[in-house]
């Protein structure tokens, strides 16, 4: 199914893209297997997703570990820690 | 009453502390988080995730309004580029009694630096770095877990 | 920068916080105290004890300074006669990490009611009264004991 | 030695003055000793220092406990309990 995938702060500029659009494989069922799947697209996807350890997700606009389930969701956002306030 | 923004423009403070003084409060606490000009950054570049960060804002301040029993509190954050001296964000939160407006105001700050997707991105004279998370910032943020929603 | 003001004109939130901003902090955090509206007090009028009032306003915001490190601190409490919705006292500390502003403030305002010279009294509709200091507050600013000067 | 007293708040409506100058007798060393003379001196002062338990005092404009000195003082407040901020 068609998802959503958004990047922030440096995992967006190592990508080269803020957002695409990806139909994963079904066998794709959590965010930590998508970060595993995105990095095999380009050398820049491959920089921005080579250290999972580093990176924080939101699926549908909630955060959650990398071990949540993407099952359903329309939108995956991937980014590292926030730093705001 | 919860009032969000997120917004390129400069932050008024007397603007904000308006916006909740009033409604019998009697007790006013702010804090305002400020590019500092002393570490030699030139510029700072607050980046977020549009579609989620009012919504995430706004579960802080409805926490911090149901646990201290506020009468009103606003939280604007600022993004895009801002120098030296400007600043990133308010705080304001009014309750009836004095510890209850500041313990809400500290809660916010420390939840706002872990729980709202925000990026900082400073320019320096060598270079542009992103700012790394602290871990004393999920420190201060885990302290307030007891008895939030 | 210690500014102290004890004066009869309103205060001003603006003014206030700018004295403090500057220098380099990072952080400013500010409380301020409304006469309340919802307790059927009409008027609140505050005595002091002129002699006397500045070097204890200083005082505390000396000691704030040196145990939170403050780059700058402002405390401005107003006398005389007040309406509800009107403030009485503004404090505004700033400093390089946002703790040390947050604790500064919360120190002085606890540290103000047992310790510098004022005296509320309240028109109500069935008279005036002074107000009696709260058990509470002596404890609030007992927690500040360890470390002070 | 001549004094300066002054009263506050509810202190000084009992009293009436706002301030007084007296020379209290040698024998008047504390805070609370003085109270109990001042007492004496009209029903309006009666009222005032009848209950030193509900009095907080100054002496040369630091607070004093009420078994604090006057000795070599030049000003002392007598008040209830601060209640600003």
């Amino acid at each position: 199914m068609a998802l959503t995938i958004l990047y922030f702060a440096w995992v967006r500029e190592r990508v080269g893209l803020a957002e695409e659009r990806l139909t994963p494989p079904d066998d794709i069922g959590t965010v930590a297997q998508l970060i595993g799947w995105l990095a095999q697209r380009s050398p820049g996807h491959a920089a921005a997703f080579g250290e999972p350890e580093r990176l924080r997700a939101a699926v549908d606009q909630q955060f959650r570990p990398l071990e949540a389930t993407i099952s359903g969701a329309s939108e995956v956002a991937i980014f590292p820690p926030v730093t705001g306030g | 009453m919860i009032d969000i923004s997120v917004n390129t423009a400069a932050i008024d403070v007397a603007a904000v502390h308006a916006l909740v003084e009033g409604n019998g409060a009697g007790a006013v606490a702010t804090f305002v988080g400020i590019v500092r000009t002393d570490d030699g950054v030139r510029a700072l570049t607050l980046e977020h995730y549009p579609a989620m960060t009012k919504a995430a804002l706004h579960h802080i301040a409805a926490d911090a309004t149901r646990r201290f029993g506020l009468s009103a509190i606003a939280i604007h954050h600022r993004v895009g580029t801002m120098l030296p001296g400007e600043r990133i964000v308010m705080v304001a939160a009014a309750a009836p009694h004095r510890h209850d407006a500041l313990a809400a105001t500290a809660q916010c700050i420390d939840l706002l630096k872990t729980e709202a997707p925000f990026w900082k991105r400073e320019e320096h004279a060598a270079g542009a770095r992103w700012v790394e998370a602290r871990a004393g910032d999920d420190a201060a943020a885990a302290k307030w877990s007891d008895g939030r929603a």
